[in-house]
């Protein structure tokens, strides 16, 4: 019960209380570039899930088996991980291309972007604490903190595309237009998310 | 009928060059103006609650977010070259709102830097009245316990206990610095703290206001007067409120709390045998903190809440949820503020999904299973 | 009561005109009468300047199956036939008529030949209906013989009476049902029976008592129920008083006679009585004269072509007048002329002497336009789809073309949105994109074709 | 645990051997290298396995487009285009805002001739200013011709005349036309595309795109007779055929109310700009400099009038 509960509130945290993109404000290009219409946000939010959820579990296990034991973890960490993460993203694209055309031509150039999506980098970092504990433990804590934090950020995305659908159509000021206004609505949004300050 | 009416030249008419628009060619008397003032009306009964509890201060504070609130708006569409609408008194509400939800106590800044990011960040920057996404009072109160949380969360709050209700604007009376009823939830959220929370302050005086808060809140009854007027009125629909208390209530009635690395409250309790106490801890939640000036004043915001009247009602469904989430296991005693902001967020979506059956159309599944 | 979602109740000004009794409208030195008087084709004249006409001759045949022919509301001779300002079209085709003061009526017409109902064939009726012209009397001058003759495949069970007359301000079926009860139940008893129905209902709002009263002790005979309905516009509106009294929903796109049904306004009734069993094609109408400009307000009978200027003053309506309406304030039109003639559809007339300035502002959702909406559409997000001129979504995602254009949202918008006629735009472009489009079709069918033609050449 | 050090314990224990700065270099790029390999490995065979076939040239295509998604072509914006050209082989001049250039970059891209393509600008064929065209009614409602145009055909008393109210210059992507302080839209031909925006928005069908080259047009559309026109505006057409007879060329004719210029025998002679009694038939070449003198104050008096 205790450990489940742990996973829980692990899970809960990475995607509500400490979300990445309204916390942690990691990952904003492809938060501000691809929330104009919900529906793309939702493909670029499952995009991520999978994309952080392999990162997660792959770059732990590679840090942990292989990096560990040869004591260059401190050394090659990021490059190693940016490696993974850009190979994975080419290999999602690959297959988004392919399985479905509609979904590739909306994400358009932000899929390579998740490559370096500093959310994906941030999440496999923040893995980086399970390091001390067993090696099955810290994968399944990876993992769950990848898809945890990919949920946090879809539910970001979804919430935010919902109101630049609207944004078009309002008389906002000059001065605001396009990305401005999507930054104070992204600021707004995030005193919104500061509710869940220590919930868990 | 067939008689014939015999041939007569009329009088001609003048007319001169006459007005032509589309139809209708009538209007409804209510307008935005008449609308924004109604509720400056409904606030008036919590307006007296709190100056009675919190004597000069309270009016002091909201007269300083009202003047901050209607000279930003002013200034904002005076930049924009706009024509200046302050008369419609939406940014009246706008200052009482954010002053309503603001300790007496708080230095002259705090309502008067709060009332300007209200409206000029919250409101004014997505193009004015009626294009806002998040209630512009709650984004000011959210930013004041963001950059002044000394001032704003204080762990005592001033107020004027009963016995002082014979000197009405507190000169020569003492006030006396408590903890909130939620605060003191806080330390004790289960059914075992309750009767000592009630010894301190019973249901009466929630109900009445005699208890320390934020300024418009402490009185459930002033603001359910206020939520009548609303209702009366057709400025909110009863819908939304409903929803929102009555999920608080059935929230706090079935979800257990940790205390001490062990589950009680909740329906814990109630299998237990505690379903009286229970049922009471759900009723003080009710009254306590800043429930109905939410319920009845903010998220029933026609800007910033749903169209339709299933939207309102989950919309209302999910901020009680979340009031309930947050008061139960998040790190503020309160959560109304951030419970309407974050459905807020979700407004657009909630809209988007509850649009109505067209007249002559079949619900989706009802065509899907025809 | 019965009655249907949505709607509102304005305040109804009828107390101005209710009172007063049907009174006859001397003719004018001139009747202009419109070729254009129904929905579908106009008519086509067949008279010259110079013919001597008498009261129901032909002047014009109909233009189609939807139109209907118009006949000469007065004796007298035809001075010109040529384009004349016309209420709704801007301009249309006329035949002006100088009436010679005998007002007689033509051959065959006007007998009360004391023919009983029942010995009138079903075909009959329809094929009298249509050549004495009768159309809907209640604005939407619909040809009446066309909605009494539908397809094979569909069946009309159910005759809605409309006497709801759920327009401010217009009192005209008020008075029709009133004095002229008796024509109003004959004449429904001959649409039931044209059409094969097995039941025959008439509705009323409650705010006419008196007139319910009256017709129910007569309908009873008949077996026909007098159903009060609830004060609230558009109570009339076709596919809102089905819903309300029989408890069906005409679909999106379709017609009453999709749900076996058939609705006709309570002075089509009595026109179409006059035409089967008096012989008598459509030359007058009961039109509500009424507004704060008009110091004689009433309910007159008057001839089609009567001009707006001519039936204005002997309502007593004088200068300062600002704003002239067509209809009732809710769907009628308003005029820039009093150079229009009455038409069959004129149920009344609205002379208002204020003209309010309603500015625009955004849309603060404060919901009442869903509320209102009797077509369950959420006008709002029209509107504010409008302003940012993406007609196409709100034709392809927010339902535009549901739209019956009552005027609920825009009569309730406390921003003053004119957002019917946002969606009357929407429908505009909605018609130009078709057209566009079939004629792009159109070049591409052609272009393939030309290729086609060359390959095998 | 599971490792994957054992391949690697050689490199392992040389490493612990000899904990050099080389060492950890060394192998900090064995790790990297041996890393990249199987990841390259594995990209390489989901190309094989997820390839999908495009055509270079639709991008190609795209890149020497505008991008303003005008919908000149005929097409839903410029990637539509693109597609069309490469895939269904439609002609390669049909951008009008690219004009030439981007005509000649399509065809070098797709190998095939350019075509003839002949600048146009968009003319407003109606002088009917606030000051000079008269207004029958007072209307209030949405500020938009097409709106107005439903509501019993707008304004103007003449009902083919431009209502005025801007609806071209909220159509024009580029920016082309502007409000001028007299009530009347005008075009910056120096911005003009030819894109065709204005003659669809324009509910009057006022707009027409003619070649720069033709100096002389007709700006009037009232068919209304003679009589009713000069009752209606100042500058309308009145039928009365002094150009007709003016004209050496036979190339103007007065059909159904309305001056006609046959565009084939037309020598922008101006013979007819002087003949006219209503000033509505105009010489561009000399009101050029007038309309770009009126639109610029319009501009101004625009900003003004925002600014009070």
């Amino acid at each position: 019960m205790d450990t489940f509960i742990e996973y829980f509130r692990l899970f809960f945290s990475v995607a509500l209380v400490s979300n990445l993109v309204l916390a942690k404000f990691l990952g904003l290009c492809p938060f501000i570039g691809v929330t104009k219409k919900t529906s793309s946000a939702v493909g670029m939010g499952f995009a991520v899930i999978f994309v952080m959820a392999l990162a997660s579990v792959a770059t732990f296990a590679i840090y942990k088996l292989v990096l560990m034991p040869l004591g260059l973890e401190k050394a090659l960490n990021i490059v190693v991980f940016i490696l993974v993460i850009a190979s994975l993203v080419q290999f999602v694209e690959m297959v988004v291309q392919k399985v479905s055309p509609p979904l590739y031509r909306a994400l358009g150039i932000y899929l390579p972007l998740i490559t370096t999506n500093c959310a994906v980098l941030g999440v496999t970092q923040l893995n980086l604490a399970f390091r001390d504990g067993s090696f099955g433990a810290g994968l399944l804590k990876s993992a769950i903190q990848g898809v945890g934090g990919g949920l946090g950020f879809l539910l970001a995305m979804i919430l935010m595309s919902g109101m630049r659908e609207r944004l078009d159509t309002l008389p906002l000021p000059k001065a605001m237009k396009g990305v401005p206004i999507a930054f104070v609505t992204t600021a707004c949004l995030a005193l919104a998310f500061l509710g869940f300050t220590g919930m868990a | 009928m067939s008689e014939a009416p015999e041939k007569r030249e009329a009088a001609p008419v003048e007319l001169g060059t006459l007005v032509v628009s589309s139809s209708p060619h009538l209007r409804a008397p209510d307008s935005i103006g008449q609308i924004m003032w109604t509720v400056v009306l409904a606030l008036l009964p919590a307006f007296c609650a709190a100056v009675y509890v919190f004597g000069i201060d309270a009016a002091r504070v909201t007269l300083l977010a009202v003047a901050a609130a209607v000279a930003t708006e002013a200034a904002c569409q005076a930049l924009r070259r706009e024509r200046v609408t302050v008369s419609d008194g939406s940014a009246v509400v706008t200052g009482v709102l954010l002053a309503f939800v603001l300790p007496a106590d708080v230095s002259w800044y705090v309502p008067v830097v709060g009332s300007i990011v209200a409206i000029a960040v919250a409101k004014q920057a997505f193009g004015g009245l009626g294009c806002n996404f998040f209630n512009p009072a709650l984004i000011g109160r959210a930013f004041l316990q963001f950059a002044f949380a000394d001032q704003v969360t204080l762990a005592k709050w001033r107020f004027l206990p009963a016995h002082a209700f014979s000197d009405l604007l507190g000169s020569g009376v003492d006030a006396v610095s408590q903890a909130t009823p939620l605060a003191v939830l806080k330390g004790a959220p289960g059914p075992a703290g309750l009767d000592a929370l009630y010894r301190q302050y019973g249901l009466g005086d929630l109900v009445l206001g005699n208890v320390p808060g934020s300024i418009g809140e402490v009185s459930a009854f002033a603001l359910l007067l206020g939520g009548l007027i609303l209702v009366a009125n057709r400025c909110i629909n009863w819908r939304l409120p409903a929803a929102m208390i009555a999920t608080v209530a059935i929230s706090v009635l079935l979800l257990p709390v940790r205390e001490g690395g062990a589950f009680t409250g909740g329906f814990v309790s109630i299998l237990h045998g505690g379903a009286l106490a229970q049922g009471k801890l759900a009723l003080y939640h009710l009254f306590a903190g800043g429930l109905f000036l939410g319920a009845f004043f903010m998220a029933t915001d026609m800007v910033t809440s749903p169209i339709t009247a299933r939207g309102q009602i989950v919309f209302g469904v999910g901020a009680g949820l979340l009031v309930a989430l947050i008061r139960l296991y998040g790190g503020y005693p309160e959560g109304v503020c951030y419970a309407i902001l974050l459905m807020n967020a979700a407004r657009p979506l909630i809209d988007r999904y509850t649009r109505p059956r067209v007249f002559g159309t079949k619900r989706r599944k009802e065509a899907e299973r025809a | 009561m019965r009655t249907f979602r949505g709607g509102v109740h304005p305040h109804d000004h009828k107390e101005l005109a209710r009172e007063a009794a049907i009174e006859p409208v001397p003719l004018p030195e001139r009747l202009v009468v419109s070729m254009n008087q129904q929905l579908g084709a106009p008519a086509k004249a067949v008279v010259e300047p110079g013919a001597e006409v008498l009261r129901g001759e032909l002047l014009g045949e109909a233009g189609g199956f939807v139109s209907a022919p118009v006949h000469a509301p007065t004796s007298g001779r035809v001075v010109d036939v040529a384009p004349h300002p016309h209420p709704v079209a801007g301009s249309a085709p006329a035949v002006v008529i100088e009436p010679d003061g005998r007002d007689a009526w033509a051959e065959g017409c006007d007998r009360d030949s004391g023919e009983r109902l029942d010995a009138v064939e079903p075909g009959e009726i329809v094929a009298r209906i249509r050549e004495a012209g009768v159309v809907g009397m209640g604005g939407a001058t619909f040809p009446t013989h066309v909605k009494l003759s539908p397809p094979k495949d569909k069946s009309i069970e159910v005759v809605i009476l409309n006497g709801c007359e759920c327009e401010p301000y217009l009192t005209a079926d008020h008075r029709l049902m009133l004095e002229r009860t008796a024509e109003v139940v004959s004449g429904l008893r001959l649409l039931v029976k044209a059409v094969g129905a097995s039941r025959g209902v008439i509705g009323v709002e409650a705010n006419k008592p008196d007139a319910a009263q009256a017709l129910s002790g007569l309908a009873a005979e008949f077996g026909f129920p007098v159903e009060v309905l609830r004060v609230k516009y558009p109570q009339g509106a076709e596919k809102q008083l089905i819903k309300a009294l029989t408890g069906r929903e005409v679909p999106s796109g379709g017609l009453p006679m999709d749900v076996g049904c058939l609705v006709q306004n309570v002075g089509t009734a009595v026109a179409a009585h006059e035409a089967v069993l008096r012989a008598r094609p459509v030359t007058e109408r009961v039109c509500t004269v009424t507004g704060r400009g008009a110091a004689r307000p009433g309910n007159y009978l008057v001839r089609v072509g009567m001009p707006m200027a001519h039936l204005l003053a002997h309502a007593g309506v004088r200068g300062g007048v600002r704003r002239l309406v067509l209809g009732g304030p809710m769907m009628g039109l308003a005029q820039w002329t009093a150079d229009v003639p009455v038409l069959k559809g004129t149920s009344g007339v609205l002379a208002l002497m204020d003209a309010p300035e309603w500015k625009t502002r955004a849309c603060i959702s404060c919901g009442r336009c869903v509320e209102g909406c009797p077509s369950y559409l959420v006008p709002s997000r029209l509107s504010i789809l409008a302003e940012a001129g993406a007609f196409s979504e709100m034709i392809d995602e927010a339902n535009a073309l549901d739209c019956i254009e009552c005027g609920v949202c825009t009569y309730v918008c406390p921003a003053r949105r004119p957002i019917v006629q946002w969606i009357r735009q929407a429908k505009w472009e909605a018609r130009i994109r078709k057209m566009k489009a079939d004629r792009v079709r159109a070049e591409e069918a052609k272009r393939a074709q030309e290729k086609e033609s060359a390959a095998t050449a | 645990m599971i490792s994957l050090a054992p391949p690697l314990m050689p490199v392992l224990a040389a490493a612990d051997a000899a904990p050099s700065p080389v060492g950890t270099v060394a192998l900090s790029i064995l790790v990297v290298g041996l890393l990249g390999a199987v990841f390259g490995i594995i990209l390489f065979v989901a190309s094989k396995k997820f390839a999908v076939k495009t055509d270079p040239r639709v991008e190609e295509v795209l890149g020497a487009l505008p991008g303003a998604n005008c919908g000149a072509c005929g097409l839903a914006g410029c990637p539509a285009y693109a597609e069309g050209v490469v895939l269904k082989g439609l002609a390669v001049n049909l951008c009008a805002p690219g004009g030439a250039k981007a005509a000649k970059m399509i065809a070098a891209v797709m190998g095939v001739e350019p075509g003839e393509s002949e600048r146009r600008v968009s003319v407003l064929r109606c002088r009917g200013s606030r000051a000079r065209a008269k207004e029958r009614m007072e209307y209030r409602g949405v500020a938009d011709c097409r709106a107005a145009a439903l509501v019993l055909g707008g304004p103007k008393a003449c009902t083919y005349g431009c209502l005025g109210l801007g609806t071209c210059v909220e159509a024009c992507p580029f920016g082309a036309i502007v409000m001028g302080a007299d009530g009347l839209p005008h075009v910056l031909e120096a911005r003009c595309t030819a894109c065709g925006r204005c003659v669809d928005a324009c509910p009057r069908h006022l707009y027409v795109l003619a070649p720069e080259k033709r100096t002389v047009h007709v700006l009037c559309s009232s068919r209304d007779p003679g009589r009713a026109t000069r009752a209606a505006c100042e500058v309308g057409c009145i039928a009365c055929k002094a150009c007709e007879r003016a004209c050496k060329f036979d190339a103007i004719h007065v059909v159904d109310n309305l001056a006609v210029i046959d565009e084939e025998k037309c020598k922008n002679c101006g013979a007819c700009v002087r003949a006219c009694p209503q000033a509505i038939i105009g010489d561009f070449r000399k009101m050029r400099k007038a309309l770009a003198a009126s639109a610029r104050s319009a501009t101004n008096a625009g900003g003004e009038a925002a600014a009070s």
